[in-house]
């Protein structure tokens, strides 16, 4: 395509800039492209020599950390699950059906969990789940996180179902089905890249949540990553930093592995749902 | 009977030896012994004031594992919140008779001890020196052999020399919030020690304005910003321990003040900071008073021991069970046992330690010299403001002297003024 | 099939009224056509027949039952929305069979049934597509073939042919047409294009502001406007209104206004009340009744030319008599007229309309 | 609240026909309410309660915490030592200056411009500024932590590298700009969010929008300005709200600086953390709690009456 | 004011040729239609000449100078968009002055100036509302406004006045119809509405598939289609189109369909020549030149009734010949016919047109 000059040197200087900005983001990164990789704990930015697969081993040797990851997963997955059931139910009874007092509901709720996810709210939490004698299981957790979770995910899902047009449930239901049958046939569906934002969010929160697994489980084989990942420090109490490393990038694959394939398969977006 | 021990160890990871020692060794020995009681070992990955909450949670509720892993210095705020029941009350004669007593000097008891009160087993202690590398002193022209240090003096001239010498770092003493009790215990106290004072006085009271302080004080300003004998930057950053492990390992510090850990695995071999040819080029020197004579006790030279234990649930269903275990672990044949993971100074006295000249010569040494911290359950956020005040001095902010009467409100809104004394 | 009775009803959003006291009947087998302008409560009215909209006040029955308290699913009610509202995660064949589906047919026979109705609407060979892959025109027929696929009591068409271009409008008109003589299908049918509702309805609803303003056959509204906003809101293009003065003389009525006298027209009762109640008269003609004329006739209408546009066989002539008091003629000439020259336009007495100071219109002499 | 159609139509419906019934609407609501009730609503009233006594996790006050009124907060507010480092004063205008920084003019406004340039780039560009901004929001923190410590080390970080190898002067910033350090850190670790959601909210903007104002003559700037910024603003609003109470509320910093050096970076997260699990004083951790819940709403209000107009509660 | 050229212009969106290869000029101040089906490719000529789509192949030069290189904000052109896009935010004042200020004019010559035009478009006392506030046809209103506020080149517009109801619709066609020839300004304008076409175009480009079938002026593609697609698509209702068997008889051409014979046309040598070309001939009658007649009359077709249509003054009659061919006949009366009945319609011939095997015109004799 032609382009007058000054023309042709704006969208260079956007497109520059934009990939400037991708190349800061990527930078801090970088490390772990070869610290895992290095034998000799380099807080710098070296390149291996030799490279040596050595501190993988060393970290799949860690039967604990191990454990952990698949603890993080079960944790994550459970409370996915439950965040994006949950908020999706409740954020489209809030957006539409009309039960009284439902528009400020998000709001006051969104602020509620502002305290609640700080440490003070940590002991209640820890005297309700250890009266419920659910101390030291995934469970535990994963209704913890689901419940400290659904606040945000009701703020972000309802916004995105309010963008949607009535008249798709309305017809459904015009056509004959019933409330619950539109709601799984027709509504589901449309709010789907909405959902995926929440599950997205949400497993990302709770795989890097070091506070409430460690509050409320005890055993080792419930511990999930974040934890594990301090039994990389010496006794000393000081970073081992090159199995940190190794560790790190193993821990980290998961979400962005999550990442990727939802936003291959089902977008992510935050507003209007499938493109109509 | 099914039991729970939970220890800040992990295979593989954090204090490893640990780990392996009480699931090897202790576990197996003890499950043939008793087979109607059934041990199960948590590896907790945490950090040492993460299992101290979670310990605070679960005692509180009646819940968490039936022997755990502890710090001494946390007896007393445990004890005072009712959140630990001392032995004596818990297990009774069992506890009294136990033959390992004649073999726990009382100074080890006592780190596991409130108001005269014993609350749990301690499995060894710690003692704290000036490492040294041998290879730079004489590079300086000081003979490493032969040399001791008998005075702060000493010490600063050895420094000086260093730094003439191109070693950019001379001295290492711990300072600054980022490091937590590292800094009290390895920086502040080995050399407030030297002056003759300590945290607190003999009535247990907190001396918040001293000379002694500000020797210290000035001591840290000598260091760190007059002479810039220290690196001061490592002792504000948040990793700023491993940095001065790494300035050690690099030949950058040729003097450090530590503990025993540091020779038995920070700079051993295959470890992160491995000091190549340690036995060469690495040996140790007592930590010297401001003066000879002029030390806690009138001593020459200083240190200082933690210690950690195992404890008992106040809650456990089987108390009586959890003392025989944690008596088998702390008899001598299993204490023993484990030399053989990690050599280390126990708290047996009749458990050798193992062919380590280095373990051996410290705690010969160092033992006979070595005191404790308070037994306070305030000690813990007075720690806290300890770092807090050597952080202001060596960041250049304030003066020994502002520093100071900061320290001194702080720890008088912390404890009260009636528990206060200014020197 | 079902009748549909609308009693009395109101509905209210917040302050404001969208449909105020409305009654009608719609006959079983009839094809209503709501016709009015944007915002006048055509939507809202059907949608409470749908159960979308629950109504403030009155009485709503489908096939004589009073319907306020079911739901929308069990009024057996079709209903195409103006949006189209189609899935947009199923294909056409999933989104034409849907209401098949919710009635528990089987997967084959549903699609099956939903193959026939678009092949009727010529959308048969774009069942697998989604709806974002076909034009707009198609997706209304989609729209269309979902009400149709099953049998309703009642169908509601909210303006379903509004996006189609006048071709395939035409089309779909033809169709719709003869499926209601073939089925019989009771329909309300909302629009604001009144071909199409000329065209379709056995009877039109002309609303306006949330009332029915009259409710009538499509010849009746054509040829006797109950008032001025139907007269000109029916036709296309409207009836010329003309506000005139009055006189009576010699038992005849005169009309005088701005380029125009007409005499001699017959005195009524009603025009008497009419005047008597003050506030003017005005004179409609349907611009089909006009013709050019000689400047000097009787019963015209003089003022310069302001349009000409020819329309194939036919032509729209506007004289402007200043202050956008327009008038137009259609007429099936292309004679030239230069714009400015002053036209002529001419008509017969027995095709003007009256209308009263209040708009209502003044029945003619024998009706 | 936020997503009224961009379309001009006049309609704003109320029904009191539901899509849902009331009844199935509670029914839908039950999982979440219950949630939330148990693990959102019980703990905020008992923060709220505690932050009213002296509670401590150890101590004499673990097991019977008195009721001291405001002395919680009057200690928090105690003149004599509020401003000091280290005290909940500092803490207090360290957060507000960050969450101003960081939140405001960092993720928003940078969120704002990646958005807006990258529906002008090349795909290529445009996928992969997405992938690594986006990286930075999902990688775990701790993992974030000392991707950045490596970053920033002034011996060999990977930044220093980069500034020695264009001929600038290396800086040790952790220690002379710790506070810009936590900044810079955190508009990194969370512009992808508001880049993610106005980059939706642009591109629910009808296209014929921007072209009609190409045709008038509009530079990109102007449309920008005229047409992207004013019509998003709903979207303004949800996205302030959420990144304030995030940034108020977020800890990643402390894994970079440790609140320090000398306090420097202790957010008021991070002093509610000492003070709540290091001093175990939780009465004093809940009255820190209470007060940033009531700034968070402070912040929340004011937003929602700079976009009121647009954000009319949709009822 | 400016002339516009397409040379060879082709746009392709991947595999598919939206615009193959068009070539036309625009006269300075001429006023042309682009007019066909939906996709046949006019919002893309459109755009091409906006700057908003680049041409794949081919030049388009405004005012003699090619524009090939420059942005659309550098073009000086004025554009109506089919969906209006008026910024919500913004209250008409602002929406109509918002080129002049990207122009930088002040801000109250621009409003003003915004002023002067929607007052001419009726739209002057809304100044102050949001276009949420206003209705349909004032939005319409507003968005001709934007582009007549400013002095442009070429003004396009897309479907501008699609979204009307018909009143609205005829004025806003008088008002257009009166500012190109007070103007004289050069216009590009696309319609799928042939009404509209005829009414305002100097010139009609007919479009299909990408292609320009005609460009001629409105009146000479009524009368002289220049294929079936034209005949078909222009008219309304259309062109009735029926496949004929052509005998030629004692000079005479003779056509024979179903219900159908027609003796006696004229034979021309252009006739002669499609004949022997093969391919059978199609013959085209508009509806409005049909009537009803005496079953026996000469020159009609025959069929039972399908569909009678009244729509005010007059009626469409159609009649069904069997699969789907259908004859509409466009009538001034409302004679009560039965569905089913059969009717039979007559015509000029006259009034006849004829095509040959491809679907071209035959011209007829003396054109
Ligand atoms: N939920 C609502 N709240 C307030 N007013 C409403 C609501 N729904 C409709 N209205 C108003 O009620 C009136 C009637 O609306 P309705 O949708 O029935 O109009 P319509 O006749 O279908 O118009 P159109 O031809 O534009 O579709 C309009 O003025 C509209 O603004
Ligand atoms: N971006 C695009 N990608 C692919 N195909 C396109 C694109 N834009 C238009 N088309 C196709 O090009 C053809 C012409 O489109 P165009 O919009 O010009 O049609 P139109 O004549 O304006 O139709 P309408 O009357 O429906 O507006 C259509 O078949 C359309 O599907
Ligand atoms: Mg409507
Ligand atoms: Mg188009």
């Amino acid at each position: 395509m032609k382009l007058t000059f000054p023309a042709l040197f704006g969208r260079i200087a956007f497109s520059a800039l934009a990939a400037l900005i991708g190349i800061a983001f990527a930078l801090p990164l970088l490390w772990f492209v070869f610290a895992p990789f290095n034998a000799r704990a380099e807080l710098g930015l070296a390149v291996p020599d030799p490279w040596t697969l050595g501190n993988f081993m060393t970290v799949f040797g860690n039967s604990f950390a191990m454990q952990a990851l698949w603890n993080s997963f079960i944790q994550a997955a459970g409370g996915v699950i439950l965040v994006g059931a949950a908020a999706t139910l409740a954020a489209y009874a809030l957006s539409r059906s009309s039960i009284p007092g439902k528009g400020a509901v998000t709001y006051i709720l969104l602020l509620f969990s502002s305290v609640v996810s700080g440490s003070a709210a940590m002991v209640p939490i820890f005297l309700i789940i250890s009266s419920a004698g659910l101390m030291d299981t995934h469970i535990a957790v994963i209704l913890t996180f689901a419940g400290g979770l659904l606040p945000t995910a009701m703020f972000i899902l309802r916004d995105f179902i309010d963008g949607i047009p009535k008249s798709y449930e309305e017809s459904a239901m015009v056509a004959g089905a019933s409330p619950v049958q539109a709601f799984f046939d027709v509504a589901l569906p449309v709010i789907r890249p909405g959902i995926v934002v929440i599950v997205v969010w949400s497993f990302v929160n709770i795989w890097g949540s070091f506070l409430i697994p460690f509050i409320l489980l005890r055993s080792s084989q419930n511990m999930p990553a974040s934890v594990a990942i301090y039994s990389f420090y010496s006794e000393a109490g000081t970073p081992v930093v090159t199995l940190l490393a190794a560790y790190a990038l193993i821990y980290s694959l998961p979400v962005v592995a999550l990442y990727l394939f939802v936003s291959w398969k089902f977008g992510f977006r935050f507003f209007g749902g499938i493109k109509a | 009977v099914d039991l729970d021990i939970t220890c800040r160890c992990v295979i593989g990871g954090v204090n490893s030896a640990t780990a392996e020692w009480i699931e090897e060794s202790v576990i197996p020995a003890f499950e043939a012994a008793n087979p109607d009681i059934n041990v199960t070992l948590n590896q907790f990955g945490g950090e040492d004031a993460q299992l101290t909450q979670q310990l605070a949670l679960d005692f509180s509720t009646g819940a968490g594992p039936d022997i755990s892993g502890f710090d001494g210095f946390l007896i007393p705020s445990f004890a005072e919140g009712g959140l630990l029941k001392s032995l004596d009350e818990l297990i009774g004669e069992d506890y009294a008779n136990w033959e390992g007593w004649d073999h726990i000097s009382p100074g080890i008891r006592s780190i596991l001890s409130y108001e005269g009160e014993t609350y749990g087993v301690g499995l060894g202690t710690d003692v704290r020196m000036v490492f040294v590398r041998s290879d730079l002193l004489d590079e300086a022209g000081i003979d490493a052999d032969g040399w001791q240090p008998s005075s702060w003096t000493d010490l600063l001239d050895a420094a000086r020399k260093l730094k003439e010498a191109g070693v950019e770092f001379p001295l290492q003493l711990n300072a600054g919030v980022a490091m937590g009790e590292a800094t009290t215990m390895q920086g502040y106290w080995m050399a407030l020690l030297g002056t003759g004072e300590a945290v607190t006085d003999a009535d247990g009271k907190y001396i918040v304005s001293s000379p002694g302080i500000l020797d210290t004080l000035e001591l840290y300003k000598t260091i760190y910003v007059d002479e810039a004998l220290g690196d001061q930057r490592a002792q504000m950053l948040a990793d700023g321990r491993n940095r001065s492990f790494a300035n050690f390992r690099d030949g950058k510090t040729a003097m450090l003040v530590e503990g025993d850990w540091f020779y038995r695995s920070v700079t051993a071999p295959g470890a992160e900071f491995e000091v190549a040819d340690r036995d060469e080029v690495m040996s140790w020197k007592k930590m010297p008073a401001q003066e000879p004579g002029a030390g806690w006790n009138g001593q020459d030279f200083v240190s200082i021991s933690g210690g950690t234990g195992y404890v008992i649930n106040p809650n456990t269903e089987h108390p009586q069970e959890a003392w025989k275990f944690l008596s088998f672990m702390m008899s001598q044949e299993q204490m023993t046992a484990f030399q053989d993971y990690q050599p280390g100074i126990r708290s047996r006295s009749d458990v050798p330690i193992p062919d380590s000249p280095f373990l051996t010569e410290t705690s010969q040494a160092l033992l006979p010299l070595t005191t404790a911290r308070p037994n306070d359950a305030n000690y813990n956020a007075v720690s806290q403001e300890i770092q807090r005040m050597t952080e202001a001095v060596v960041s250049g902010e304030l003066s020994p002297e502002e520093a100071m009467a900061q320290y001194k409100a702080a720890v008088v809104s912390i404890v009260g003024e009636e528990n206060t004394v200014s020197l | 099939m079902a009748s549909v009775e609308f009693e009395n009803v109101t509905k209210r959003f917040g302050d404001f009224t969208a449909v105020g006291d409305v009654s009608f009947d719609i006959g079983d087998g009839e094809f209503v056509c709501l016709l009015g302008p944007s915002g006048c409560g055509k939507t809202t009215s059907l949608r409470m027949i749908a159960g979308l909209e629950t109504p403030t006040a009155g009485k709503i029955r489908i096939g004589g039952e009073e319907v306020g308290h079911l739901h929308p699913k069990d009024r057996n009610i079709a209903m195409v929305f103006q949006d189209y509202a189609l899935y947009p995660h199923m294909n056409l064949a999933d989104n034409i069979a849907y209401p098949l589906k919710v009635r528990g047919e089987a997967l084959e026979k549903r699609h099956a049934r939903a193959r026939e109705v678009a092949d009727v609407l010529k959308i048969g060979h774009l069942m697998d597509r989604l709806p974002s892959q076909i034009s707009g025109g198609q997706q209304q027929r989609t729209s269309l073939a979902r009400a149709l696929v099953y049998p309703a009591k009642v169908y509601l068409f909210d303006e379903p042919l509004s996006n189609l271009d006048a071709k395939l409008r035409l089309e779909a008109r033809g169709f719709l047409n003869h499926l209601q003589r073939d089925m019989g299908m009771t329909a309300v049918y909302v629009t604001h294009d009144q071909a199409e509702a000329m065209a379709l309805a056995t009877r039109i609803a002309v609303m306006d502001h949330g009332s029915i303003v009259q409710y009538a056959s499509p010849i009746e509204i054509y040829r006797r406007p109950a008032t001025t906003f139907v007269a000109n809101f029916v036709g296309n293009p409207p009836m010329n209104l003309v506000a005139v003065e009055a006189m009576q003389a010699e038992g005849k009525l005169q009309l005088r206004a701005k380029g125009l006298a007409i005499e001699g027209l017959p005195m009524t009762e009603a025009i008497a009340a009419a005047l008597a109640a003050g506030g003017g008269l005005t004179l409609g003609v349907r611009p089909e009744h006009l013709a050019v004329v000689a400047p000097d006739a009787a019963n015209a209408i003089t003022a310069p030319l302001f349009a000409n546009e020819n329309m194939g066989p036919e032509s729209l002539v506007t004289i402007d008599r200043g202050e956008s008091a327009r008038v137009t003629a259609r007429i099936f000439t292309d004679d030239h007229l230069e714009l400015g020259e002053r036209v002529t336009l001419g008509f017969a007495p027995g095709h003007v309309h009256l209308f009263d100071g209040k708009g209502l219109r003044i029945p003619a002499a024998g009706e | 609240m936020t997503t009224e159609p961009l379309a001009t139509s006049p309609k704003r419906r109320v029904r009191n026909f539901a899509l849902l019934s009331n009844r199935a609407g509670a029914t839908f609501l039950t999982p979440a309410g219950l949630l939330v009730s148990i693990f959102v609503i019980v703990p905020f009233f008992w923060v709220i309660f505690v932050s009213f006594t002296n509670r401590t996790l150890l101590g004499r006050t673990a097991l019977n915490p008195e009721f001291v009124g405001l002395a919680n907060y009057l200690s928090l507010f105690d003149p004599a030592t509020f401003f000091q480092r280290g005290q909940f004063g500092f803490s207090l205008i360290l957060t507000t200056q960050f969450v101003l920084a960081s939140a405001l003019v960092g993720q928003a406004l940078l969120g704002l411009l990646l958005a807006w340039l990258i529906q002008t780039v090349p795909p290529w560009i445009k996928r992969i500024t997405e992938t690594f901004v986006i990286a930075a929001w999902i990688l775990p923190e701790v993992v974030i932590g000392f991707a950045w410590f490596a970053f920033l080390d002034r011996d060999a970080g990977t930044l220093n590298m980069l500034l020695t190898s264009i001929g600038l002067p290396e800086g040790d910033f952790l220690l002379q700009q710790p506070f810009w350090v936590i900044v810079v850190f955190n508009t990194w670790r969370g512009a992808a969010f508001s880049m993610m959601l106005f980059n939706s909210a642009f591109s629910s903007i009808p296209p014929s929008y921007f072209q009609a104002a190409d045709v008038a003559g509009a530079s990109s700037w102007q449309k920008f300005r005229d047409i992207g910024l004013p019509l998003i603003r709903g979207h303004i609003v949800t996205d302030l709200i959420l990144i304030t109470m995030w940034t108020f509320n977020t800890f990643t910093p402390f894994l970079l600086t440790n609140g320090g050096p000398s306090y420097r970076t202790e957010l008021v997260s991070i002093y509610n953390y000492r003070v709540a699990f290091q001093d175990f004083q939780f009465g004093k951790g809940a009255a820190v709690a209470v007060i940033m819940m009531l700034i968070n709403l402070a912040f929340a209000l004011v937003y929602l009456s700079i976009g009121r107009k647009k954000t009319a509660p949709r009822t």
